[in-house]
């Protein structure tokens, strides 16, 4: 995300931030070079940000399919591999593998939820770019990305919309 | 009954880090005094390792006794967490957010409690890797997938797993304030542990659609977890108590009970030790009571069905059993404190508003839940055990020994040291949670009269 | 940072109230429903064939057996409309928003209820009385049931008492929802309908202490119908199944019952839903937020389905005791196994494989179509219950006294008189309540005022969303 | 589901107790004290609830004073085809062998004692303490037989020892095994021959023969447990009564 030459805008509040980023729609910067960074949640667009697409509904499914296969093979494998009568039940005893089964298949579901939520976060990454700690204390950071010929614009557009400071990194 | 506060987010972070950021006074001498009592407990754990379990007051046949229960007790006791985060994130219902982390910490911590009292109740725990560990060691056998008790480590392994997990992806944005308040190791510490948290747009959707879905998710487990634990039991048709089809709803119901009226209680601790009064409110405790009126009232449903079939077959053991279990001494007044505590006293008080918004009220009564929940698991294993069946001759019963006693306080001592120690690294409250609802509600004026509102998405 | 002062307000683009009280409660509904009159027609001659039915089923009627099928229409329809009222209440005391049009429609199932109790009693005539075996074995011998030592006239009087006063209180909470609807129709409306809405509303005039009143009332009728519900479902499983059949012994059943109820009391209301948009013409009012709800609701209630079953069927399976395997094989693997795995597939595999997918939650097709499914399957699931319990009932000494089924009874097929059975009586009890709907309006109109007052769309900063307030 | 009859086995060892030759002289539970190295039921473990009878008497009292009977009834494991104790060991540390035994495997044992509630007869016992012997006994200690060491179940395994050594001998010899060549140390030491031993795949063992009697029933049958010890009932109005206590 934070490439090596991002530029941030500080703002203290929200209008302002909000102002930012209009302004550097308005200058002709492309939806998702600039982003905003929040201590909050806000609503999805309340800074007219670029909303992003995720593919994380997907993540589960496939760990549930791997789970699901664990949980075979431990069942079924293992009771095959050992024929061990016990109490007269079956062999294959369907409906205590069941539990077993639907237990890993969640295991694996949740495991696979959160890695997929980590990915598609696109962390880790320490590298903070452009960045300043009073971003959660309240503050609005408006940050862009772009070559260095527009470098000097887009600090142009930040200062305009009355940044309080200017950081790039 | 408007107690919402506007606070600007330096305020919140200079009040809900108070515990990170500087170290309260009593903290490390109630640390160390919880660690003398842990440290007892290990070492009347050590006794026992040592001399056998004819240290306990276990007989034949009542082989099971205080430990399961008390495992039992603290699988209770984790339900807590994902009930109240989960069910309350799907209804979206605003008052949850300083309960859920707090709730989801209860889960964890309990359940970590709870794996001991198996593995101590067998009396050799090196042995026991062979049992939940579904590996083949050397011995020639796996594990008995047919086994409750291999279901118990896959549904406990799974929740414990998925309650961590979650606590710690809503941990993230939290972990980002930490860093950029701390300095030294600590902020070294905070940058790896945050991931480089950012909180921009992308980042934020995420935290919020991995609420809904880990909550989608761990809510099926939740209710799996206590199933499973309650058919250790009632899988067993030799004890007639036990060979009950409702256990399973009944469990869970009651796991929710006592673990609510838990959260309750650690809320009410919270609010008096860190002075976070305007984050936990008289309003939270109100719903709490509110929720934990209907719990309660399934939850004596589900009673009601399991006492009216134990007598329903009308055979002479379950009779004799049922009679044990409430007539006689001493189970009669063990049934009646628990009938007492666990709902004859605290629901109708929770009835009054003026009770539910009571917080020292509301502390007593949960801890009063607990005390009977307890009690409740406890009347189920042990009278089940000593009135198995009809041959009289073997009927017998079970003397609880200091050494166990010692041990169940063992149990809370550790998850009261967890917890604080928790409590010093990381925000017992959620930061951005809190955060969030105050950007997310605000007041609406209708006519003369101003009312909470909040505001929702259009999806 | 106050978060009032980042809020604009937005263009509101839904109906006006006067709009919406034309289309409810004025001459707005004269347009609508000129469809459901043709179907209330068919209805009505299905109803005519299932009295025929019952007739005949009493006329030609050998032994117990045969009254399977009838109970388990009646337990059906118990399942179905009684079900339904608690979508009005459980989502209101959350003072979810969504709720407030589909209300209506929910409250409305408890009219059929009264029918089921009327329909009741020709079955209490086949219920075997508690005594049934006294005078040969003794006065103290009696079936197993939750009547143990049994008051007098028990199970039979006590299980119409209890569903009479569900009915009552039922009935009771749907008006009390009305009334306000009524003065609207009496205000607005022409003709008979205006004169019944006169005398209907009882004098109200919205004033603050009527609404207070009424208000309170919602809140204690429904309690009440949540208890009471929870109970008939308790008694009615018990006497018309659990306890018929020897050493079926479940004490889970009558919650599963109860989940059942919950679940099919959801899929009507979603079908309401869609026919008051496909008949209705209420597309503005109702639509994708209450699917996307009542879906979300629906899918919980049909894992619960499954997992109330699991839990009473793996403690049988892995017990195994006689009389467990006994009734596995009675319920389950049994004479009805195919029946089984049908109710299976339709009550749980495939709603819940459509309902999984936010899309289709979100559609107004996809959850109808998963609650016909579920309804469909449920009616199958009391089929297999009931008619499985009824035709387990020992007519003999021997089997009666016995703690086991000892020998398994035959599949039961319906004869044409059950079928009249089965498509008559619920015709009869959705009669009832569409006859309901030619006064009331199907979407309750003081609830949509209310929502259009307490809830606005605005712009937060550059974002359009939707303020909702939270009255007390 | 695999019952005993699919598994291939050559014998399906039983026991049949006929109640009614019983007199409760005690004398089996000595005599499997003696052969099994069971630990000593000393007072402590009287006080402690924890006695160990892998064979026991139980008396019941019928009839009305003053004509009151006892009734003897020797419990020991009852080797059930369904035993309930069985599937709910984690570590399959007891299962059903191919000869219709119930058997414990001592060194899979971890002590969940799981087995033990399952039993609806109570005929499983816990090691809570190490077995202690004194001296004089130790030169008595049978070596045929594991000596348990806490913290393990431990129940009647029918002898299996004596089994072993039966069959081992009769293929020595090289002749069939004949029965009443193995006996179980209850059953050679019973004196009124209340307990008798033997194979049920041998059409005419004595285990046989007495199987098909009418006196015949099995303890707590509604459980479904399908025992391989079978009971002969006693000749009186009250007989066949599984020991109640009404």
């Amino acid at each position: 995300m934070a490439a090596a030459n991002s530029v941030l805008g500080l703002y203290d509040t929200p209008d302002a931030g909000a102002n930012a980023m209009d302004g550097l729609k308005a200058a002709g910067f492309e939806l998702g070079t600039f982003d905003v960074l929040t201590g909050t949640p806000y609503p999805e667009g309340a800074f007219g940000e670029y909303v992003p697409q995720h593919r994380l509904f997907r993540f589960p499914f496939f760990g549930a399919i791997v789970g699901l296969t664990l949980a075979i093979l431990f069942t079924a494998g293992t009771q095959l591999a050992y024929p061990v009568v016990t109490g007269g039940k079956p062999i294959l005893a369907v409906f205590a593998m069941l539990i077993i089964a639907y237990e890993l298949t969640m295991l694996g579901a949740v495991i696979a939820t959160v890695v997929g939520i980590i990915f598609e976060s696109r962390l880790p990454n320490l590298n903070l770019g452009a960045y300043d700690t009073r971003i959660t204390e309240g503050y609005i950071g408006v940050v862009v990305e772009c070559e260095d010929d527009r470098l000097e614009e887009a600090r142009g557009v930040l200062q305009t919309a009355g940044a309080l400071e200017i950081k790039t990194a | 009954m408007q107690q919402r506060r506007i606070l600007d987010e330096f305020t919140i972070n200079r009040e809900l880090l108070r515990g990170n950021l500087a170290t309260p006074k009593w903290w490390l001498p109630t640390v160390l005094g919880l660690l003398v009592v842990v440290l007892f407990g290990f070492t009347l754990m050590g006794i026992m390792f040592n001399r056998g379990l004819g240290v306990t007051g276990l007989s034949r046949p009542v082989y099971w006794g205080l430990f399961i229960t008390t495992f039992v007790f603290w699988v209770g006791i984790s339900h807590a967490g994902i009930m109240i985060s989960a069910i309350l994130r799907l209804t979206q219902a605003e008052w949850r957010r300083p309960v859920t982390r707090a709730a989801e910490l209860l889960t964890v911590f309990s359940l970590l409690t709870a794996l001991f009292f198996p593995l101590i109740h067998a009396g050799r725990p090196w042995r026991i890797f062979y049992w939940i560990t579904p590996f083949d060691f050397s011995r020639g056998i796996f594990p008995n997938a047919r086994s409750p008790l291999i279901w118990d480590p896959f549904a406990i392994g799974t929740y414990l797993t998925g309650s961590t997990l979650f606590l710690y992806v809503a941990l993230l944005p939290d972990l980002g304030v930490l860093r950029d308040r701390t300095t030294g190791w600590k902020h070294s510490f905070y940058t790896v542990a945050s991931l480089g948290w950012r909180g921009n747009p992308r980042q934020w959707r995420l935290q919020t659609v991995a609420g809904i879905l880990l909550s989608a998710l761990m809510l099926p487990i939740f209710v799996s977890v206590h199933s499973i634990v309650s058919w250790d039991f009632a899988v067993t048709p030799a004890v007639e108590g036990w060979h009950s089809t409702v256990f399973a709803p009944y469990f869970v119901v009651g796991a929710v009970h006592s673990g609510v009226s838990a959260v309750v209680t650690m809320m009410a601790l919270m609010r008096w030790l860190w002075g976070w009064d305007n984050y936990i409110r008289p309003e939270h405790f109100d719903a709490l009571g509110r929720l934990l009126i209907v719990v309660a009232c399934a939850w004596l449903g589900l009673t009601f069905a399991e006492l009216i079939f134990g007598v329903y077959s009308l055979e002479a053991p379950e009779r004799a059993l049922r009679e044990m279990q409430m007539f006689t001494w001493p189970w009669n007044l063990l049934f009646l404190i628990f009938f007492l505590t666990a709902f004859a006293i605290p629901v109708p008080l929770w009835f009054f508003k003026r009770v539910r918004n009571n917080i020292a009220m509301m502390f007593w009564t949960s801890i009063l839940v607990n005390i009977g929940m307890w009690l409740e698991r406890f009347l189920i294993i042990v009278p089940g055990l000593s009135r198995k069946q009809p041959f009289v001759f073997t009927w017998d019963s079970y003397q609880v020994s200091p050494l166990e006693w010692g041990l169940l306080l063992w149990s809370f001592a550790w998850v009261l040291m967890l917890m604080l120690l928790f409590s010093k690294f990381f925000p017992l409250i959620p930061l951005f949670e809190t955060k969030e609802s105050q950007v997310f509600t605000t007041d609406v004026q209708i006519g003369r009269v101003t009312m909470p509102a909040v505001i929702r998405e259009l999806d | 940072m106050a978060t009032s002062s980042l809020i604009t307000d937005a263009p509101d683009n839904r109906p006006s109230n006067i709009e919406a009280t034309a289309l409810l409660a004025g001459e707005g509904r004269t347009a609508i429903g000129t469809g459901l009159k043709r179907f209330m027609w068919l209805l009505a001659t299905l109803s005519v064939i299932g009295l025929v039915g019952i007739v005949f089923r009493f006329i030609n009627d050998d032994g117990r057996q045969e009254w399977g099928y009838y109970a388990a229409t009646l337990a059906w329809m118990l399942t179905v409309f009684g079900g339904a009222p608690m979508v009005a209440i459980a989502p209101a005391i959350a003072k979810a928003n969504w709720v407030r049009p589909v209300a209506r429609i929910a409250s409305l199932g408890a009219i059929a209820t009264a029918v089921i109790a009327l329909l009741m009693i020709p079955l209490l005539f086949k219920l075997p009385a508690l005594t049934e075996f006294s005078e040969v074995l003794g006065d103290d011998v009696r079936r197993k049931s939750i009547w143990f030592d049994s008051p007098r006239y028990a199970p039979h009087f006590w299980n119409v008492l209890v569903l009479l006063t569900l009915a009552l209180v039922g009935i009771a909470m749907a008006y009390v929802m009305a009334i306000p609807d009524f003065a609207a129709i009496r205000d607005h409306g022409s003709g008979w309908k205006q004169r019944w809405g006169k005398k209907l509303a009882r004098g109200f005039y919205g004033r603050p202490q009527q609404w207070e009143w009424l208000k309170m009332r919602i809140g204690i009728t429904g309690a009440i119908y949540f208890a009471m519900l929870l109970f008939t479902n308790f008694t009615f499983s018990l006497d018309f199944a659990v306890s018929l059949v020897p050493g079926w012994k479940d004490s889970v059943f009558p919650f599963y019952h109860t989940i059942s109820s919950f679940q099919a009391g959801l899929a009507f209301v979603i079908i309401g839903v869609w026919a008051a948009r496909r008949w209705g013409g209420m597309n503005q009012y109702v639509g994708h937020e209450q699917m996307w709800s009542l879906g979300k609701f629906m899918l919980a209630t049909t894992l619960l389905w499954f997992y109330f079953f699991y839990s009473s069927f793996i403690v049988f399976w892995y017990g195994r005791s006689e009389s467990d395997s006994a009734t596995i094989k009675l319920l389950v693997s049994g004479p009805y196994v195919y029946l089984f795995w049908t109710v299976f597939f339709l009550v749980f595999i495939i709603p819940w494989w459509i309902m999984i997918w936010n899309k289709v939650r979100d559609s107004v097709w996809g959850p109808p179509i998963a609650a016909f499914i579920i309804l469909f399957g449920l009616f199958l699931d009391r089929i297999r219950i009931y008619v499985a319990s009824w035709s387990a009932v020992p007519d003999d000494l021997e089997l009666a006294t016995t703690d086991i089924l000892q020998e398994m009874p035959d599949t039961m097929w319906p004869d044409v008189f059950d079928v009249f059975i089965m498509v008559g009586l619920p015709a009869l009890g959705l009669l009832s309540i569409l006859l309901v709907t030619r006064l009331v309006p199907l979407v309750s109109l003081w609830e949509i005022q209310q929502s259009r007052l307490i809830t606005k769309p605005i712009r937060f900063l550059r974002s359009h969303v939707m303020l909702v307030g939270k009255p007390d | 589901m695999v019952t005993a009859a699919e598994r291939v086995s050559s014998h399906k060892w039983g026991m049949v107790v006929d109640v009614d030759r019983c007199t409760g002289c005690q004398a089996c539970v000595m005599a499997c004290q003696a052969e099994n190295n069971i630990p000593l039921s000393t007072e402590d473990l009287y006080r402690q609830k924890r006695t160990f009878a892998w064979i026991r008497v139980e008396r019941y009292w019928y009839g009305d004073f003053p004509d009151v009977k006892a009734r003897f009834i020797p419990i020991m494991c009852q080797h059930c085809e369904n035993a309930p104790c069985e599937p709910v060991c984690p570590v399959f540390a007891t299962y059903h062998n191919t000869e219709g035994m119930n058997v414990q495997i001592y060194n899979r044992c971890v002590g969940t004692r799981y087995c033990g509630n399952g039993c609806p007869y109570n005929v499983r016992f816990f090691n809570y303490w190490e077995p202690v012997w004194p001296t004089t006994l130790r030169n008595q200690l049978n070596p045929d037989v594991t000596v348990r060491s806490r913290g393990i179940m431990e129940k009647c395994s029918f002898c299996v020892q004596r089994i072993r050594r039966g069959v081992r001998e009769a293929a020595r010899d090289g002749r069939d095994l004949q029965d009443g060549d193995i006996g179980t140390a209850c059953t050679d030491a019973c004196p009124t021959n209340a307990l008798v031993f033997g194979d049920y795949n041998d059409e005419n063992s004595r285990v046989s023969i007495m199987a098909k009697d009418d006196r015949k029933y099995t303890h707590l049958d509604k459980l479904n447990t399908d025992p391989n010890v079978l009971y002969l009932a006693q000749v009186d109005a009250t007989g066949g009564a599984i020991g109640g206590h009404e």
